[in-house]
């Protein structure tokens, strides 16, 4: 395997608390090492900005929703899929582009690792398939449990060892990476055609409520040891007034402590929390509940949060949360698909226009980017678009751009059609805060990793870490001075290596790599009742049988496999 | 305004993706240039110089651009698709696409058009002195935005699924249409002068439809709300109007409940 | 010493039962038995061991007659004629692996084909309907579980769904469907008394291509609007009378089928149940579903739509975009208006299930059929490609009509040196790269 | 006195016993047996004055193809007509799409006339027959 020095970058590492001093970085054997040969591989990084490759903590990149949202939306790609000279497929789609797109895009911009938000268990092979078929970035999938029968059966009556023993087993047949959950219990409601909008509605039937679900299930992590935290999308998703049920959901977290031998030190995860940040009672008194929300986080360390920032597109939705999707079909009345899972969960989707010229959109915008400007910890806030629900990942230059230039933002919240009645709504107009290469390298690369349990060797650019390297066209002594400067640079890296390869030159894909599946084996201790409820459940309540429920082998040829042990617990 | 005009001097096998002719391509270019642009069948890749000659040059913006094109058109597709401005004849029949994603400028047609032409047009004006086949001035595939504007004219008849989810806009055909006339509509005016076979404004929420001649059966979700003395496209006349489709949602404008409407000629 | 395989999948139609238990030779050369199966899925393994299958790839002669060539000279005939055609129909893909289409759709991006499967000729018109208005849909296990309505609505799984009935949608006890079929309502909704219609516990039969105009009433009717006295040869008394009883339903479910994709309006038809289900979300909880019936007609539109964005008609021809119009692109229009130059089908029998005039014009083509058994289609091709069965002799994905993927799996041996359609495909591709490679 | 001729609204359906036939394999008696027939209703057959189990003659607007009228056991409405699908019943189906892709399978009227003594063709037979295959 072939080694490479990257010599005179400006480097940005977290890890190493590296400020953009110039530093070459060598690679050898797919790991950044301390030094190559003389026979090494030059790359001239002088003038450049030298990151580790980032991860995107929170994206619908593969599976059955993700797909639906393909292929039922042609109009999406009509006259927007095309092959680019070289080695790439074609490449399709705007809001939800095709798996081959998906991997190039991701790594055009500096990204080798995504992770699927939400995967439901019975589409588990799906997911894998779709994964398998992206190439270049390494990517993980959640499983989801919120909405789960054995869960809440379970957590009914407070069994924490039966629910990870479930947990375990699940992430094992589905080759899962850990605990997601999304409105819980409102799913399950939405089987009904009903919703649980509080931590305190009770779930038909179950005789348990949101808030118990959550509790339980970020106990039943920290039993488990898992890497990643319990990550959840809380009730009550995208309603004015919404903020209230998400501090209450932030609380439950108090006194939990994370247990994990990852250095991951966050025991909740909360995702695009733009969409969970709503004041007001309705569309018209709409407003932004950023700063109660991150005051909040803020002194919280034990929680983590991305941003789900818009980007004022047209895009799809699309979520577990099923109650909601219909819910948005009710506004705008576009196209609406929706798919419940026995047993599990659910999904739905519709297509949605952010349109700048409609307050509440300019308003989602502005509270997505205050998230991100009123976080303190750079290494627990991440910027996500909730791809492709705020907007396609693609757009994330673009966002970032806002967020490093007042002046950038500025000129885009300033011709706003209601520009003042945003600005009354919302707290950005009087921000000045303009985020540094460096937080940017937390928020996208150091924070998201630590965040997975994957610090160890994802994330920054120590010697002995893995040799995931995004190499931009900027250079932090003159920094770009326009917003549409900085987009261009985030937009097409210099270089991009993957495992120690270089996958992308000048913005051009120039090779595969060798993407991961990352997955987690939880060890449990042997649990009879668990297997008996498992066999019991196959038996009378699911359409496939037992035996055909795993995720083959052959579906991840290559395993990135996280063991943890929680036999001794 | 300059003209160009292009003369068929050679029948493609199969259909020839004709995207690059209209005004807006040919901005610009004298002759020469505009046989070197590109037409399409399958994976094969040749100019337009190989199917036709060329003469003349066109204007400095597609505003001042008349394409004139002579022969047989019968398998060329797209033939004037996405035009902005400028005017483009034809004197002959067209195949598919013929005009859609149209956007401005004017474009006649002396002859038939095939399937999906005038797709989500959304300004000009089309006329068509023939027949025209399916998806006439419809929305592309999954797209909710149908025909949104221009004024789309057919002297002929018209095939199936006419100006599905239409919003905007003016379509005259003066013929008769087959089944799935303007479908899912919402907004726009449609002026049928001939017969329509089955399911006229099926699971349409907003818009007009005139119709002087017959339906053969009318859907169940239309109610006549009573007589109006109305002059349409030159013609004055009583019709009786219908609101509906009453199984579908509509919009309320001032706590009123806005319907589609539906003109049966007396 | 025979054994037998459990947890089987059914190479058939959309329902994929999983619960077959096959007997086979201690050889893994013959199925002595099968379990659990209907008439139909029992007869597709049944069929495995039939006499006479051909083995190897045969190649028409000028007299019409079939004579035996190497699998070599297939694919080198194959490749060469994909790489000439400057546009190819490849069409089918429902009878074979996921991971055999991708290879497929591979060769289609290089040579400029037009992928489609079955559902242009089947469901083609659901797809449309939802590209159109979307789906509220869910899994099979949800009918088992919770469903107090279900109508069968231009469909007749007992004859083209067989164990459907029994295993999700009428008979079975669910979680909280306790009493199982005395639990639900069974509407029928047929222009003939099916055999479905006599277990439904009420049948209402439409004048054949009233459906529309019928759904529309629901429609109306669930707005209590007016409605004329009787629609599509229904009463209205009898529409309004249901649409209450749905209205009052837990859960419900419409399986619809080839009585509305078929009939005229077709796309139209499956646009307006959907809004019907929609409608019906206002009042309860409803969904909807298609009888997709090809076995894994639904995996090709997923991997289809994961790797070019549509579910079916995949236009590659021009090799630099990916297009799609069913109208112009669908295997039937393309073959009406003679729009390709050469045809490739996989795992279908167009010859049989296509109108005929389709069917000459595909004859005047170069032709390729890759199908396990003799077929209508192979009978009129320049050349037959026989491959392994795949669910039978060989695994691969599959999706069910409720898009759940389930990896069958192969229970015997198939004949000595047959290939499986992966294996094919893979040689195909290799020698289509050769051919390029050297400016062929 | 029956007609010679009578009109009827034709659709094309899957039968359980055309898929097993089907499966069985495309040359098979089974597959031949059970495609090959058009279930009509008995007043249908009085009115064409012929008895179950006969040969007639169907013909659409693209072709003719000779099957046998069986009584129907899914009963049907006097007018309308069923063949299973298969290359028999193709054989009289309009190719017509309406520009959706699907041709015309269901409800489109055929000429039904009794035509005893003539051979119904095989499954191949009577698509090389159309394609023009068979060396006459």
């Amino acid at each position: 395997m072939s080694e490479y020095i990257i010599k005179n970058g400006h480097v940005f590492d977290p890890v190493q608390g590296i400020k953009g001093d110039k530093k070459d970085i060598a690679v050898k054997d797919g790991k950044i090492v301390d030094k190559v040969g003389s026979g090494a591989k030059v790359i001239d990084a002088k003038d450049k900005t030298v990151m580790a490759g980032a991860l995107d903590i929170h994206a619908h990149v593969a599976g059955p929703k993700v797909n639906a949202g393909r292929w039922y939306r042609p109009e999406d790609k009509h006259f927007d899929s095309h092959k680019k000279p070289g080695i790439t497929r074609i490449e399709g789609g705007k809001s939800i582009p095709t798996v081959f797109k998906t991997g190039y895009e991701y790594a055009r911009m500096g990204f080798t690792f995504a992770m699927e938000a939400a995967m439901p268990p019975l589409y588990a092979r799906h997911v894998h398939e779709e994964i398998h078929d992206t190439p270049i970035i390494d990517e993980g999938a959640l499983p989801v449990f919120g909405n789960n029968w054995f869960v809440m059966e379970y957590l009914k009556n407070n069994e924490i060892e039966n629910t990870a023993a479930y947990i375990a087993w699940i992430l094992r047949q589905t080759k899962g990476y850990g605990i997601k959950c999304v409105n819980p219990g409102g799913t399950e409601a939405w089987a009904w055609g009903l919703n649980c909008l509080t931590i305190h509605d009770p779930v038909p039937y179950f005789d348990i409520t949101p808030g118990e679900i959550v509790t339980g299930l970020m106990k039943a992590n920290e039993y488990l040891g898992l890497p990643h935290s319990f990550h959840v999308h809380q009730n009550d998703l995208g309603n004015p007034g919404n903020y209230k049920t998400t501090l209450d959901t932030l609380k439950l977290a108090e006194g939990i402590k994370p247990k994990n031998t990852f250095g991951r030190e966050q025991v909740l995860h909360s995702t695009h929390l733009q969409f969970h940040s709503y004041k007001g009672t309705n569309w018209g008194d709409f407003e932004s509940a950023s700063k109660e929300v991150m005051d909040y986080v803020n002194k919280q360390k034990n929680i983590t949060i991305d941003t789900g920032n818009v980007t004022l597109d047209e895009t799809t939705t699309m979520t577990a949360d099923g109650p909601f999707e219909h819910h948005l079909h009710g506004l705008n009345h576009l196209k609406w698909f929706n798919v419940d899972v026995e047993l599990e969960t659910a999904a739905g989707i519709v297509p949605y226009i952010y349109d700048p010229n409609i307050s509440v959109c300019a308003k989602q915008w502005c509270i997505g980017l205050e998230l991100a400007l009123f976080a303190k910890d750079p290494m627990r806030c991440f910027i996500t678009t909730d791809h492709p629900n705020a907007g396609p990942f693609t757009r994330y230059p673009r966002v970032y751009a806002w967020l490093m230039s007042k002046k950038y933002r500025d000129e885009r919240l300033n011709t706003f059609k209601n520009a003042d009645k945003v600005i009354a709504g919302t707290h950005i107009g009087g921000m000045d805060k303009e985020l540094s290469l460096y937080e940017l390298a937390c928020m996208t690369r150091a924070g998201p990793a630590k965040a997975l349990g994957l610090g160890k060797d994802y994330g920054g650019l120590k010697a002995g870490m893995n040799a995931d390297i995004a190499i931009y066209n900027i250079n932090p002594d003159k920094f770009p001075s326009s917003g549409a400067e900085i987009e261009k640079a985030f937009s097409n890296v210099a270089y991009l290596f993957k495992d120690g390869k270089i996958c992308v030159e000048g913005g051009k894909v120039v090779d595969m790599g060798k993407k991961h599946t990352f997955w987690v084996d939880a060890k449990v201790p042997e649990n009879k009742q668990v297997m008996h409820d498992i066999r019991e459940k196959f038996l009378r309540y699911y359409s496939v049988n037992e035996n055909n429920y795993p995720v083959p082998e052959s579906y991840a040829p290559h395993q990135h496999i996280i063991t943890v042990d929680a036999t001794k617990a | 305004m300059n003209t160009v005009t292009l003369t068929v001097k050679k029948q493609p096998e199969l259909y020839l993706e004709c995207e690059n002719v209209n005004p807006d391509a040919f901005a610009g270019k004298k002759a020469a240039d505009i046989a070197k642009l590109g037409a399409y069948q399958g994976k094969e890749t040749s100019t337009l110089g190989d199917y036709f000659t060329i003469a003349g040059e066109a204007g400095a913006t597609a505003a001042d651009t008349k394409i004139v094109i002579n022969g047989d058109c019968t398998k060329m597709k797209y033939i004037g698709a996405k035009m902005t401005a400028g005017e483009v004849v034809v004197n002959s029949a067209c195949d598919m696409y013929t005009g859609s994603w149209m956007k401005g400028g004017k474009l006649t047609v002396n002859g038939d058009v095939h399937s999906f032409c005038g797709l989500a047009m959304a300004g000009g004006e089309f006329v068509i002195n023939g027949n025209a086949g399916n998806y006439l001035g419809a929305a592309y595939r999954g797209d909710w935005r149908g025909m949104s504007g221009g004024v789309l004219r057919v002297k002929g008849n018209a095939g199936s699924d006419v100006a599905s989810f239409m919003t905007g806009g003016e379509m005259i055909i003066g013929g008769d249409v087959d089944i799935h006339l303007g479908t899912h509509m919402e907004g726009g005016k449609i002026v049928l002068k001939g017969n329509a076979n089955r399911r006229v404004g099926g699971q349409l929420v907003k818009g007009e439809i005139y119709v002087f001649g017959k339906i053969n059966v009318m859907m169940p979700g239309y109610k006549p709300v009573g007589e109006k003395e109305m002059e349409v496209d030159g013609t004055k006349a009583t019709f009786v109007d219908y609101i509906g489709d009453l199984g579908e949602r509509h919009p309320k404008r001032k706590g009123e409940t806005v319907y589609g409407h539906l003109y049966m000629k007396k | 010493m025979p054994k037998e395989i459990t947890d089987v999948i059914c190479p058939f139609c959309g329902t994929l039962c999983d619960d077959l238990i096959i007997t086979v030779s201690d050889d893994n050369k013959t199925i002595l038995g099968c379990k659990n199966a209907c008439a139909i899925g029992a007869e597709k393994f049944n069929h495995q061991r039939l006499p006479g299958r051909v083995k190897r790839p045969r190649m028409r002669q000028a007299d019409g007659s079939y004579k035996e060539v190497s699998y070599d000279e297939a694919i080198d005939w194959t490749a060469k004629m994909l790489v000439k055609s400057r546009k190819t129909l490849m069409y089918g893909w429902a009878s074979t692996s996921c991971q055999a289409m991708s290879i497929g759709h591979e060769i289609a991006e290089k040579v400029g084909g037009i992928v489609d499967n079955c559902a242009t000729v089947c469901h083609g018109s659901s797809l449309i309907a939802i590209e159109d208005v979307g789906v509220p849909s869910c899994t099979l296990g949800e009918i088992k579980n919770r469903a107090d309505r279900v109508i069968f609505w231009g469909c007749n799984p007992a004859h083209a769904h067989p164990r459907h009935m029994s295993r999700y949608s009428i008979f079975p006890r669910g979680f909280f469907t306790v009493k199982g079929h005395k639990g639900r309502k069974i509407y029928c909704v047929d222009c003939r008394y099916t055999d479905t219609a006599k277990c439904a516990d009420e049948f209402i039969q439409v004048q054949q291509g009233f459906d529309y105009e019928l759904l529309n009433a629901f429609r109306t009717a669930a707005r209590g609007e007016v409605l004329p006295d009787t629609v599509g040869g229904v009463p209205k008394e009898k529409i309004y009378e249901i649409v209450e009883d749905l209205k009052s339903a837990r859960f419900g479910i419409i399986f619809f089928g080839m009585g509305l994709t078929h009939t005229m309006g077709r796309n139209h038809n499956i646009d307006i149940a959907i809004n019907l289900t929609r409608d019906m979300n206002d009042f309860t909880k409803f969904a909807i579903m298609a009888m997709r019936g090809h076995w894994n007609v639904t995996g090709s539109g997923q991997v289809l739509g994961w790797q070019y964005g549509f579910p079916y008609a995949v236009d590659l021809s021009r090799r630099d975009q990916a297009r799609h119009q069913t109208g112009e692109t669908t295997s039937v229009d393309l073959l009406n208006r003679s729009e390709v130059e050469a045809c490739f089908y996989i795992a279908t029998d167009p010859g049989a299930h296509f109108p005929v005039d389709a069917m000459i014009s595909s004859s005047r083509k170069p032709t390729v059929t890759i199908d396990p058994h003799i077929n209508c289609t192979t009978e009129i091709s320049d050349l037959h490609i026989p491959v392994a069965m795949v669910g039978v002799e060989t695994g691969g994905c599959a999706y069910r009509m409720d898009n759940v993927p389930i990896e069958t799996r192969k229970v015997v041996e198939p004949p000595e040196g047959m290939l499986t359609d992966e294996e094919l495909l893979t040689k195909i591709n290799q020698r289509v790269d050769e051919l390029l490679k050297a400016g062929a | 006195m029956a007609a010679k001729k009578i009109t009827l609204n034709m659709i094309t359906c899957r039968t359980i016993q055309q898929g097993v036939g089907m499966e069985a394999g495309k040359t098979t008696q089974k597959y031949f047996d059970a495609c090959t027939i058009m279930h009509m209703h008995p007043d249908d057959m009085k009115k064409l004055g012929v008895w179950k189990n006969t040969n007639v003659k169907v013909t659409s607007s693209v072709g003719s193809v000779i099957v046998k009228a069986v009584e129907t056991r899914e009963d049907l409405v006097p007018g309308l007509a069923h063949i299973p699908m298969g290359p028999w019943a193709n054989r009289i189906v309009p190719a017509y799409t309406f520009s959706t892709g699907e041709p015309c399978f269901k409800g489109f009227p055929v000429d039904v006339e009794i035509a005893a003594n003539e051979r119904i063709l095989g499954a191949v037979e009577v698509l090389q027959d159309a394609c023009g295959l068979i060396r006459k």
